[in-house]
């Protein structure tokens, strides 16, 4: 905990956000398909097929995580969110057999951030998909470790692009640990170094330059 | 759809990676408060018309609406925020005087903040111990030597050491120094430490 | 040489105590609090009668040395002690101030709260820091962006904008004085809680939360 | 915590040194050392003795299990053992490398020794991965660790307690509503 440079704040995960994560504001812009269940009068032009003043009730689109979120409400009928397919019992009995053979990147890349966040709208089969994500986690565990590890000194970039977000994060800060305690290994570690900005910085000084 | 302009401000961001500090984006940041006054007008005439008129059939289209001026907000919070983290961490990178390209994408009440900032830091750096005071962006790596040699990667000019002694800083030339006289310079890029 | 570098004078490290404590112990502090600091979670107790005192030794020391002629050989020994305790601190000392940043809503608001009798969290110099820094940020926010927004829409509560420390962390630890019946809560429904004996010398990984009043104590040091 | 730190920590540890100098009795802040006469061995701490070897004002005698036998009995029970067997410094790895790098002239058959004990590492670092994959898999809540060290707690913690904490996140989304939650999110 005793690093002075960059580090943004922090998603959430799970079912709360954190206000001020760009992490969670990308995520909550991911959109969802939806139903409007009521009129929404004079917004008919953030319905690009149709050219009516208003969106009709019962019109299917695509709505941002965050206004579905803000718009949902338990007792009254305003919209119904239908679930992405990757959380849907098809999909879940896949990430139940074996959830290693999955490309978690293709099919998110947010798909546990997204997952828990689905858990916001009151569907019957929420426990069902708490539990795949939790399951997902836990058997991709061993498999991110190791390779964040380097344990079989293969090559990793192949299954990093399988990772969704999470997993991608946790990676990095697996490897940051192994770095760190390579460089060290190699006598390294002691040595005063230059900070990264300024690195970047030169970097691009020579880029601009270059024609 | 609203509030694009906003996810774009947060996008540019998470491109700049490791810290860096894009330009300011004044005039995103203007569109955005645009709409979102925009927006907020629309909502007083369907309140009006909701409460004089009893249309209340308005009540989803201003719930929309609110939902889109509260995204718009946290939006540019988390957009300035996000800039101020990446400030502070320049005060350790740099020392306390920035260099002007970097200044360049700050905007005045930025570089304000930041003098501030250093302001604060620098206090309370002073009232340390008592009152004696302790540089803290010293020291930041564990210590292994009273001396270490250094090579000069620009010319930057003279530089006393504590017992009086003057050395000239030239591109290309080695030193033996003591190490917490380099450490800064080393950061910044003026000095390399060479590991024997 | 020696006679100048030679007084070990203990430190007196409260008055209203009997307690004194030689430099060494002190260091030994200095150095439970660096790693404890760095591995909870959240801000621990303010420690600024160690670092006052160790602050008290390294200048007393570095007097002593002003005394002595160049290339001395105990001269660069000490040097090189100051040095290490120097890093500790000061990296014990950013520690702190990277937590203040990172939660200083919080901190702030903890402070308020605190009883009358309850130990400070913070130093003065800190609660300081903490007071401007976000005065320093509200400020910005506001000439920035929410001053120019809608009426409603002008503030921020910054209390729930930024995080909370997360007390449900784990950490490992080493028990120092031995502690019966560790409540051990349970992390699914078909678990039930138990409770262990933390042994001394005996090495954990658990929630910060569970032992959290073992760190401040003292009984139990973060690794 | 950077290695470097770990490491920081190690050469607090005290180690045997020949001096081949003399010093009267030096007064530290953390304790006395000394007094140094030439050919009389002493304790000092490793930073003090790696700074007068490089200067070569010492001989290092090394610690008591630095030996080629001593470790290839510790590394066969580390093998055998399914448990973290108890080592015998808690910077087993860090006094290694640092003696070995400075002072190698110092210490018999200082390539086996350094073979030895990375072999003691990996095996070691081998059982630490299996266990943190079944502290998650069961979902645990507390382990003893008893004999790990610090560098070896140091090279999984970044991603062990990550991890940890996104469990603890997916896991609570099986109870919504036990969390506080009031802030909507926009």
């Amino acid at each position: 905990m005793d690093t002075q440079s960059y580090l943004p704040v922090k998603p959430g995960v799970g079912m709360e956000e954190n206000f001020l994560s760009l992490d969670d504001i990308l995520l909550s812009h991911e959109r969802l398909p939806i139903r409007t269940e009521c009129s929404f009068p004079r917004l008919g032009f953030l319905e690009k097929s149709s050219d009516s003043h208003d969106i009709p009730e019962g019109t299917k689109m695509e709505l941002p995580l965050w206004l579905s979120k803000g718009l949902y409400e338990k007792k009254r009928r305003v919209l119904s969110v239908e679930l992405p397919k990757v959380y849907r019992e098809g999909w879940r009995t896949v990430f139940n057999a074996d959830p290693n053979v999955v490309d978690l990147h293709k099919m998110g890349p947010y798909y546990y951030g997204l997952g828990s966040q689905m858990l916001h709208f009151d569907s019957p089969e929420n426990p069902e998909i708490a539990q795949t994500l939790l399951q997902t986690f836990i058997g991709r565990f061993r498999r991110n470790m190791d390779s964040s590890q380097n344990a079989y000194n293969e090559d990793t970039s192949a299954l990093v692009e399988r990772l969704d977000c999470l997993e991608k994060a946790l990676f990095s800060s697996g490897q940051s640990g192994l770095n760190s305690f390579q460089s060290w290994e190699k006598g390294r570690a002691s040595q005063l170094t230059a900070s990264s900005l300024v690195l970047n910085y030169r970097k691009r000084k020579i880029n601009d330059l270059q024609p | 759809m609203f509030c694009e302009k906003a996810m774009e401000l947060i996008r540019e961001l998470q491109r700049s990676n490791e810290g860096q500090l894009p330009a300011f984006n004044e005039d995103g940041l203007r569109q955005v408060l645009q709409e979102m006054e925009s927006l907020y007008e629309q909502n007083q005439t369907d309140v009006n018309e909701a409460k004089s008129d009893g249309r209340s059939e308005l009540i989803p289209s201003i719930k929309l609406r609110h939902c889109c001026l509260l995204r718009n907000q946290r939006c540019l919070t988390a957009y300035l925020y996000d800039r101020l983290l990446r400030i502070r961490a320049l005060r350790w990178e740099y020392g306390s005087v920035l260099p002007a390209n970097v200044r360049f994408h700050m905007c005045a009440e930025e570089v304000q903040w930041f003098s501030q900032y250093k302001k604060s830091l620098a206090s309370f750096m002073r009232s340390l111990g008592g009152g004696e005071g302790l540089d803290i962006t010293q020291d930041m790596k564990p210590p292994k030597s009273l001396y270490i040699q250094v090579r000069c990667l620009k010319d930057h000019g003279e530089l006393e050491i504590d017992d009086g002694t003057v050395i000239l800083l030239k591109k290309n030339s080695q030193h033996f120094l003591p190490r917490w006289k380099c450490e800064q310079l080393i950061r910044q890029g003026v000095l390399e430490h060479v590991m024997s | 040489m020696s006679d100048a570098l030679s007084d070990d004078g203990s430190v007196n490290q409260d008055d209203s105590q009997e307690d004194v404590m030689t430099p060494a112990e002190l260091i030994a502090k200095l150095e439970e609090a660096w790693l404890n600091e760095k591995f909870s979670p959240e801000l621990q107790e303010n420690k600024s009668e160690v670092v006052e005192c160790v602050m008290e030794q390294l200048t007393h020391m570095e007097e002593n040395l002003q005394r002595v002629k160049k290339g001395d050989a105990k001269a660069s020994i000490h040097r090189m002690e100051i040095d290490r305790i120097r890093f500790v601190l000061s990296s014990y000392l950013r520690s702190r101030l990277q937590k203040l940043r990172k939660f200083f809503p919080h901190v702030l608001e903890k402070e308020k709260s605190r009883g009358e009798g309850d130990p400070s969290l913070l130093s003065p110099e800190e609660f300081a820091f903490a007071k401007e820094y976000y005065a320093n940020t509200e400020t910005y926010l506001k000439a920035v962006a929410l001053k120019r927004m809608p009426p409603n829409l002008q503030t921020v509560d910054m209390l729930k904008a930024v995080p909370e420390p997360c007390l449900d962390s784990f950490v490992f630890l080493r028990v120092k004085e031995r502690q019966e019946n560790i409540l051990v809560e349970p992390e699914t429904d078909d678990q039930r809680e138990y409770v262990v004996d933390l042994e001394e010398g005996s090495q954990h990984l658990m929630r910060y939360r569970t032992i959290a009043p073992l760190v401040s104590t003292g009984a139990v040091q973060l690794i | 915590m950077d290695a470097s730190e770990v490491e920081f920590l190690a050469e607090k540890e005290t180690v045997k040194i020949i001096p081949n100098f003399s010093l009267d009795k030096i007064y530290l802040i953390g304790g006395d050392l000394g007094p140094f006469n030439p050919g009389l061995p002493v304790d000092v701490p490793v930073w003090l003795a790696l700074n007068l070897k490089q200067r070569q004002k010492c001989r290092i005698v090394p610690p008591a299990w630095m030996d080629v036998d001593k470790l290839e009995e510790m590394r066969d029970l580390e093998r055998k053992e399914d448990t973290f067997t108890p080592v015998p410094s808690p910077y087993y790895m860090e006094l290694t490398k640092l003696l070995l790098n400075f002072a190698s002239d110092n210490i018999p058959k200082a390539d086996e020794i350094r073979t030895l004990v990375k072999d003691i590492w990996d095996t070691r670092i081998a059982k630490l991965r299996l266990s943190a994959d079944s502290f998650i898999s069961q979902l645990e809540a507390h382990a003893k660790l008893d004999n790990l060290t610090l560098m070896e707690i140091n090279t999984i913690r970044a991603f062990l307690l990550d991890s940890l904490n996104c469990l603890y996140k997916l896991r609570s989304n099986q109870h919504p509503g036990s969390s506080k939650g009031q802030f909507a999110d926009f």
